[in-house]
């Protein structure tokens, strides 16, 4: 039964990851990364569930205690990156190259 | 008392108290006087070794990094010490020649004369290395010294030169590398001792993978046809002394390493190769020659004969392996061919590096009728170009025949092709004789002066050990023969032994 | 299952050298809180280096009184000897690159300043520093120290994000070419985020594969649980992905070029070594405790990695004109040197040792290295800051003979010359492939580091053998931090080049206990 | 023809015999001293070389003395020297038996005799005293030659003397001609050299040794076919070094040299080593028929050519030369015929030498009274003023055209009659050959000293001194008599048979035989038809574009053209490609490799494309890759 929610979860990390391949701007990006974040705690709990052991759940909260820092230092990063350029184009950021 | 340590230690001592010296007169003195004693050192050990002893001597053995199975271990042989011989005796005589070279780029004289002293150290232990791995470091080690030797004082593309020279030995060496560490795990004896590994690679099929390893690294090295493109741009961008060594010692390193490691280690796949080898040897002899003569570069040409020569040396080198009765001629020859040729070459480039000195130009059409105003360089020009044609009388006659008639008992129609050589040599050392020395003198040269007492006395041992061993080469002769008897035992019973036991599968 | 909950046992002793590398960074943070500005930096240096020092001297202790042999905390962190060999090396270079870091003018002002803004000239008129810096260096060591000795994959995340989180921050903070250092954080950011993803999402699977996210139970579930291979294939690629991806493996490399260049050099000099190091020390562990059964999988796929990572590195690095830019892929060719060495482990025990001890003492080699050679592009300045551009190195051998043979020597060692550390490292790690029977794998790093060795040969070229430039760069007077750093690196190249047999022996009783199982 | 049995060495010390190495030892330090005392000797330089010279003359007599005390069974005495090349060649010896002895008499004799006459004939040259270093040298090198006791010492004699000839045809070298004349003649030398080298290798190879007594005496061993290989090997460093087909271009550009080197190397001593090397393996040819018979192939084929072009020459040096040629063609026919022959063959060899020198050294005291004119429509009717000289040179003349009772009749005689018994054809050959001999040494005769007055302007001939014209009375005398006394009772060749062996039957000398008399027959036309052309007759001042014949022969019968068509052109052609091979062929595939690499650098790179995403791509990629990987191996 618990295939569905495994499915759901892979599809979330795919979407996730393409997001991360289409979108431009920096924060979307971000967010992107945060849903396949998401698809693994979704895919964790489900084993929890499968397995019949707790520390699927319990993982879950590291990895979303991990997220929220992450949030934080992204943010930091994008808006000073925003100042100063006036946009949150990732496109935009591609001086180093070659 | 450890000789071989006590030589390198004091050239390296006197490497580093060169680059204290602020004062560049002092510092070339202060070089020569160094080299001096290394080759006091030298003559004084070599005066001990004794020819029917132990095929090894002066050893010296300590574990170096145990962890690898390496040992720092040193020890001569009869091949080793004429060749440590003919690196000592050249270096004072490059120092005196070298006297002004570095000056005129306009960078450090004294970390010039350093480098020389560094390079000496590791001429001196690469020869004497008994153990593969040390030999390795050697032989790698030794091309940083001599890049920027060629890269910081040699001529207009010398970045070009000098790149060309370490990166494609570089390559060779890693290649070769490669090759070490296999034989290492192959035998599973946790040593680089090269004494222990002789006759451990049984299985014919491992021999030859190891030994193309190794002979590659060597080719590049000697230079051997086709891989010899990097010699005459390195020769004649390098500033004259620093070719001397180049070609003098460091490419020996290549033939002796042939005859010590490819022959001694893998016999069975020398045996097998050897036909291959010897037509690469005998196409360079004849390309080399017939090269040498389009040259209009002094420099480059003298590198193309360089280029010819070795051809003849891996020639006699090969022609060592089984089933020659002219096995023991061949093989000493080729080891005098060495040290001869270290001496010819080096009077020859040192001789020309004088000649372009004088006028700045290494182009032949640039000179004609030096003769008439500088005799002396004419004179020391001729002899030296005879040594290199082999002139019987000369020292490189006595090798040069050694190695065909060595040769030729086993691999005729190849001997036969290499002797034509010596017409092609006649013609490009007396062309450009004629066309450097001979005529009616260009208005260029009219006002060069001849050689002053320095380069007198560059020339002049140079020019005594060439007579000298041309017609009472026996004293060389009696060191290398045993050690080359004993190579040849150690190449055949190996062998033997081979034949006997059933292959053992490589550890795959 | 019975719904009582044992309380975990901590044994604070074997964590001791991490828990003091963290308890400073949150002392740190205090500081940055309640002290004054004027004193911040003050107080920092001591702490930050104090306590480098003193985790290092636990360290020591606890090597001595002997290597303990089980996993601490509930077996969630392995304390063993290739985790303390680890511990020990990235201490020391991180140590080394506080040096660095220490030296004024690598960090901007204030970082939230727009670049160019009347707010920034404020903040460098006031000289105000983001003293930041050293608590966020120590708790991305700390990370450093945390990833490599995670028995567990959850904590081995944890790890990864502790000490990535910092270092996203850190790229960020250079004092000039603002926008780079900024783009530069970005994209690491960005990738290091998604590619961590990966990691965790692998984890999951691995972890519905095994119910365990420790990696002995793991390996040990390898053979038993059926029918579930897809779980295990998907979880192991994928925390290979976060892996590589930290190792700058190829296809996983394209952000280290990037970072590399835009990031202040010392922080690069910290990436270069202590990130790479953490790296590996994961990876093996990951890969030989938990996966280990499963090396006839992943020991092809790494296989082609390699090939891959080190023909790349060395091939994209040779029309580099920008030194950090050509340090950073010479960092990826010598991670596919390091693949090698973790191909090379195989089933029979001392095979291990041999490989592992390689890989640590390569490790030990490449850091002091690489830390040297970015200590050295500090130095050398133009009125626009460092002097990246190849061209401005030109004729530096005549302008200051010493840091420029100095540097070449680094780049020798690079190239892996003999009688320089750089040499022997390279040598242990092929070694240990040929007898495990990986020299094709070899040949392919021996014509890799051929080529490789061209663009090490040509920087030596634009220093010694070329003109100087006009208007070349001008060599600041090193502080005593920085020649100290530079110092110490010669000499661990020197020394590991003549006589590596200490070290060597150092790494192989680290690596004779094998990891923890 | 069966050998008489060739006598065994005995080893011998003491005495001029025991000291036989100073013949080389004394004129080696004279050239020592003179090239490295520079200028300093310049004083006495000449004298010392003349000393040198007579003095290891006085040796060689000596030597020869006490050599005729021995029994002539005895007479082969072996002086060992040093220790030389182990295994190779282990000990470095002399050899001194008649053979030997005879050419030191003649090198250090007639050597003598042209030290002397150059001090007058070099005497206002700037570098005599180098001129007398070279000379001495090459008597050294040419006496090592001819007392080698085995192959490879005889070698080292055989290039020093080719070292010597190289540096005296250069001597003037600021004159392009001149170098590039020294130059021919090593190469083509060094052509000749490596049959020789092949030659001592197969022997090596063969015999495991070198000593002529290790190889000689076992020579039957060896199978026909080696012998045969072996002897046509030395014939070809024969022919190199004595100028024979097809290696005789060098030896008229190599009258460049002075005058007296031309009587020295390239008339009376280097270019016969030839023939010696021959005589000396004479066991070896006498093993194989066929080798013997291409040597006297090739001893007919040059006295004719060499005839041939000495008809057309105007430059009497070139004229000379030619007849040079053709006389060594004479010695090597007989050498070729075998212990018959080797006895006349040296002998010849003997007297031409004395001949031969006498009119080169004629030669030159007429070009040193015309200030080097060497043209000889340029001359006539010297007889008048330079009386000795042209008696000295008369005598020659007649001794080499083979006037009855001079040296030249009776040995080359013997030649044409033992040729005439080995083969009529070879024989009939050779008599034609004396014919042209008459005539075209006529013509010079009379071009030069009979006729009108032909000079320059300032052109005014006169005696030359009395130490140039003194060698040539002595030397004239040596051609007046020495061929008689030499042939009549075989003197020579019971001397000689100790060394090289004789025919069981001794020839007997008998004056009116049918080849002898034809030969004065048409000796006598030659002579006669030079005088209608060139006695009597106006002798145009330029040469008038005679039939093709005429160019023919002028052209050294199109020799130069030959080697350059099939040698040189191809030769710099050749050399031309390897260049360029070497430069874009070899060096480019190793330039262009590493071009490739940085290209494909350049072009790979651009992937960095710097765009955040597409580097989450390679990633995401990437990441599937790998997970396909795992996939694909885990299901293998």
């Amino acid at each position: 039964m618990t295939t569905h929610y495994l499915v759901l979860s892979a599809l979330l990390f795919a979407i996730g990851g393409v997001g991360v391949l289409v979108r431009r701007n920096a924060i979307v990006v971000f967010m992107c990364v945060e849903l396949m974040l998401n698809a693994c705690n979704l895919a964790f709990v489900t084993f929890a569930r499968q397995n019949g052991s707790l520390d699927g759940q319990v993982i879950a909260f590291f990895v979303m205690i991990v997220a929220a820092a992450e949030v934080v230092i992204g943010l930091a990063i994008i808006v000073t990156i925003f100042r100063t350029r006036r946009s949150a184009s990732v496109d935009d950021a591609s001086l180093l190259k070659h | 008392m450890p000789w071989l340590s006590t030589l390198m230690g004091v050239s390296v001592l006197g490497a580093l108290g060169v680059t204290l010296i602020r004062n560049d007169k002092l510092a070339k003195q202060f070089t020569l006087l160094v080299s001096l004693i290394v080759l006091a050192l030298t003559v004084t050990m070599a005066v001990q070794f004794s020819p029917n002893g132990d095929q090894w001597q002066f050893q010296e053995n300590h574990s170096w990094i145990p962890a690898f199975g390496v040992n720092y271990s040193l020890a001569v042989d009869g091949i080793a010490l004429v060749l440590i011989l003919l690196s000592v005796i050249l270096v004072p005589i490059v120092v005196l020649a070298s006297w002004h070279d570095a000056e005129k780029g306009k960078r450090s004289v004294r970390t010039y004369f350093s480098l020389i002293l560094v390079l000496e150290a590791m001429m001196i232990g690469v020869f004497a290395a008994t153990d593969v791995f040390l030999f390795y470091v050697f032989f790698e080690a030794m091309l940083i010294p001599m890049y920027f030797m060629i890269g910081s004082y040699g001529g207009p593309q010398r970045a070009y030169a000098s790149v060309k020279f370490l990166l494609y030995s570089l390559f060779g060496g890693l290649l070769m590398l490669v090759a070490v560490i296999a034989l290492y795990s192959i035998a599973g004896k946790n040593t680089f001792m090269l004494s222990d590994l002789i006759g451990t690679i049984q299985d014919v099929n491992t021999q030859k993978w190891l030994f193309l390893g190794f002979f590659v690294a060597f080719a590049i090295k000697a230079p051997l046809w086709p891989f010899h493109t990097w010699l005459p741009d390195a020769a004649a961008q390098a500033p004259a002394g620093a070719a001397v060594l180049l070609v003098g010692v460091l490419d020996k390193v290549g033939t002796f390493g042939m005859m010590r490691f490819c022959l001694q280690l893998f016999p069975d796949a020398a045996a097998y190769f050897t036909p291959l080898v010897i037509v690469l040897a005998v196409i360079g002899v004849i390309y080399g020659a017939i090269v040498a003569i389009g040259q209009t570069d002094m420099m480059r040409l003298i590198a193309y004969t360089s280029v010819s020569h070795f051809g003849l040396i891996t020639l006699g080198v090969f022609a060592m392996t089984k089933g020659n009765p002219g096995a023991q001629d061949a093989g000493t020859g080729a080891t005098l061919y060495m040290v001869n040729h270290g001496f010819s070459t080096g009077a020859l480039f040192l001789i020309v590096g004088f000649l372009i000195y004088r006028r700045g130009s290494k182009f032949i059409p640039d000179y004609g009728g030096v003769q008439k105003v500088a005799p002396i360089l004419a004179g020391t020009f001729l002899v030296a170009g005879l040594s290199s044609l082999s002139l019987p009388g000369l020292s490189t006659f006595v090798s040069e025949f050694m190695v065909l008639a060595g040769a030729y008992r086993l691999h005729v129609p190849a001997t036969v092709i290499a002797t034509m050589g010596v017409i092609l040599a006649a013609i490009y050392i007396l062309w450009m004789y004629q066309r450097t020395m001979n005529g009616p003198t260009a208005e260029s040269v009219k006002t060069l002066p001849d050689l002053n007492a320095r380069e007198k006395w560059v020339v002049a041992p140079l020019v005594a050990l060439l007579l000298v061993f041309g017609f009472y080469p026996k004293p060389l002769l009696d060191v290398i023969n045993p050690a080359v008897k004993d190579t040849l035992s150690s190449v055949s019973v190996t062998a033997d032994q081979a034949a006997a036991a059933p292959g053992v599968k490589e550890g795959k | 299952m019975n719904g009582t909950i044992p309380a975990p046992t901590i044994e604070y002793g074997m964590l001791a050298p991490m828990l003091v590398v963290f308890g400073a960074a949150i002392v740190g943070v205090l500081v940055e809180a309640f002290a004054p500005r004027y004193l911040r930096s003050a107080i920092h240096l001591p702490i930050t280096l104090l306590s480098l020092l003193i985790s290092f001297v636990l360290i020591v202790w606890q090597w001595v009184e002997g290597v303990p042999t089980k996993a601490a905390a509930m077996g969630a962190i392995a304390v063993d000897g290739p985790a303390m060999f680890i511990w020990g090396t990235i201490l020391v270079l991180a140590f080394v690159s506080v040096l660095l870091i220490k030296d004024e003018g690598h960090f901007v002002g204030a970082a939230a300043a727009v670049p160019g803004s009347a707010e920034e000239e404020q903040a460098l008129y006031e000289g105000a520093a983001h003293t930041e810096v050293y608590p966020l260096v120590l708790f991305a060591v700390g990370g450093m120290m945390l990833f490599p000795a995670a028995n567990d994959l959850l904590i081995a995340f944890v790890g990864l994000e502790v000490m990535s989180l910092p270092l996203y921050l850190l790229c960020g903070l250079a004092r000039r070419r603002r926008l780079l250092s900024q783009e530069a954080a970005m994209k690491y950011f960005l990738l290091g985020a998604f590619s961590s993803a990966f990691f965790l999402y692998g984890t999951a699977m691995i972890y519905g594969y095994a119910n365990s996210l420790d990696l002995a139970e793991i390996g040990a579930s390898l053979g038993v649980v059926g029918g579930q291979d897809m779980l295990l294939y998907i979880g192991g690629a994928m925390i290979g992905v976060g892996l590589l991806f930290k190792i700058g493996a190829a296809p996983f490399q394209a952000w280290k070029p990037d970072v590399y260049q835009g990031a202040p050099t010392p922080i690069t000099a910290l990436m270069a070594s202590g990130t790479l190091i953490a790296a590996f020390g994961a990876l093996l562990r990951v890969f030989w405790v938990a996966l280990g059964g499963l090396d006839w999988n992943w020991r092809p796929v790494f296989y082609g990695v390699a090939i891959l990572t080190m023909l790349g590195g060395a091939i994209f690095a040779i029309t580099q004109t920008d030194i950090k830019r050509m340090l950073a892929y010479s960092s990826i060719a010598h991670g596919g040197f390091l693949l090698i060495g973790v191909i090379a482990t195989g089933s029979a025990p001392a095979q291990n040792t041999s490989a592992l001890s390689g890989i640590l003492f390569y490790l030990v080699a490449y850091g002091f290295t690489t830390v040297g050679a970015f200590a050295v592009v500090t130095m050398v300045r133009d009125a626009g800051g460092e002097a990246w551009h190849l061209s401005r190195w030109a004729g530096l051998g005549k302008r200051s003979p010493l840091l420029a043979g100095v540097f070449a020597f680094f780049l020798l060692a690079f190239a892996g010359i003999p009688l320089t550390s750089g040499f022997f490292g390279k040598y242990a790690v092929f070694q240990a492939a040929v007898t495990g029977g990986a020299l094709p794998l070899v040949i392919v790093g021996a014509v890799a580091s051929a080529v490789a060795a061209f663009f090490y040969v040509r920087v030596i070229v634009l220093m010694f053998f070329s003109d100087p430039a006009a208007d070349g760069p001008s060599v600041v007077l090193p502080s005593r931090g920085t020649a100290a750093v530079v110092g110490l690196a010669a000499l661990a190249t020197v020394v590991l080049g003549v006589f590596p047999q200490p070290v060597l022996d150092l790494a192989h009783s680290a690596a004779q206990s094998l990891f923890v199982r | 023809m069966e050998a008489a049995e060739i006598a065994s060495i005995t080893q011998h010390s003491g005495g001029a015999i025991g000291a036989a190495w100073l013949m080389i030892a004394l004129p080696l330090v004279g050239a020592a001293v003179l090239l490295l005392g520079g200028r300093r000797t310049d004083k006495f330089g000449h004298l010392l070389g003349v000393l040198m010279a007579v003095a290891s003359f006085v040796v060689a007599a000596l030597a020869f003395v006490q050599l005729l005390g021995f029994a002539p069974g005895e007479r082969r005495r072996g002086v060992s020297l040093f220790e030389f090349i182990p295994g190779l060649v282990d000990k470095v010896g002399l050899l001194v038996d008649p053979l030997s002895i005879s050419f030191c008499l003649l090198i250090t004799g007639v050597g003598s005799l042209i030290h002397v006459y150059s001090i007058g004939y070099m005497a206002h040259d700037p570098n005599r005293r180098r001129f007398f270093a070279y000379l001495n040298l090459f008597v050294a090198a040419m006496l090592l030659l001819v007392l080698a006791d085995n192959y490879l010492a005889l070698f080292v004699g055989w290039e020093g003397v080719g070292l010597a000839s190289y540096l005296l045809i250069g001597f003037w070298q600021h004159k392009p001609s001149a170098a590039t004349a020294a130059k021919k003649a090593f190469i083509v030398n060094r052509v000749g050299d490596v049959g020789l080298l092949i030659a001592m290798f197969t022997i090596f190879a063969t015999f495991h040794s070198l000593t002529f007594s290790g190889v000689l005496d076992r020579a039957g061993d060896a199978s026909q076919g080696t012998l045969t290989a072996i002897g046509l090997l030395l014939l070809v460093g024969a022919c190199g070094k004595s100028a024979q087909l097809p290696l005789q271009s060098w030896l008229l550009d190599a009258m460049e040299g002075p005058t007296p080197v031309s009587a020295l190397i390239h008339a009376a001593t280097m270019v016969t080593a030839g023939v010696y090397l021959i005589v000396r393996s004479g066991p070896i040819f006498e093993g194989t028929g066929t080798a013997q018979l291409v040597v006297t192939i090739v001893g007919v084929a040059t006295l004719l050519a060499g005839a041939i072009i000495g008809t057309a020459k105007d430059d009497i040096k070139k004229a000379l030369a030619g007849s040079t040629m053709s006389q060594i063609g004479y010695m090597v026919l007989a050498a070729g015929v075998g212990p018959a022959g080797y006895a006349f063959a040296i002998a010849h060899l003997i007297t031409h030498g004395f001949f031969k020198a006498d009119m080169f050294l004629g030669a030159g005291s007429v070009m040193h009274a015309m200030n080097d004119e060497v043209d000889m429509r340029k001359y006539g009717g010297l007889r008048k003023v330079m009386p000795i000289t042209f008696a000295t040179f008369l005598v020659g003349y007649l001794a080499i055209i083979g006037f009855p009772l001079l040296s030249g009749y009776f040995t080359k005689d013997g030649i044409i009659e033992t040729a005439m018994e080995h083969s009529a054809v070879l024989g009939w050959l050779a008599v034609l050959g004396a014919g042209i001999t008459g005539f075209y040494m006529s013509r010079l005769v009379f071009m030069t000293f009979f006729g009108k007055k032909r000079w320059d302007a300032k052109a005014h001939p006169h005696e030359s001194p009395a130490v140039m014209t003194v060698p040539l009375l002595l030397l004239s005398i040596g051609s007046i008599a020495l061929g008689a006394y030499l042939i009549l009772g075989n003197r020579f060749m019971i001397f000689l048979s100790p060394a090289v062996g004789a025919p069981e039957h001794l020839p007997e000398f008998h004056p009116f035989s049918a080849p002898g008399l034809a030969t004065l027959a048409l000796v006598a036309i030659g002579a006669a038809f030079a005088w209608l052309r060139y006695g009597a007759a106006e002798v145009p001042a330029t040469a008038p574009r005679g039939s093709f014949l005429t160019t023919f022969a002028r052209r050294d019968l199109y020799g130069d053209a030959l080697n350059e068509a099939l040698f040189m052109r191809p030769g710099q052609w050749l050399t031309r490609l390897a260049v360029f091979f070497d430069n874009r062929g070899v060096d480019g595939l190793v330039n262009g490799l590493a071009a490739s690499i940085g290209g494909s650098s350049g072009r790979l790179r651009r992937v960095q494309t710097g765009f955040v995403r597409s580097y989450a791509l390679s990633i995401f990629v990437g990441a599937a890759v790998l997970v396909g990987a795992w996939f694909v191996v885990g299901n293998l």
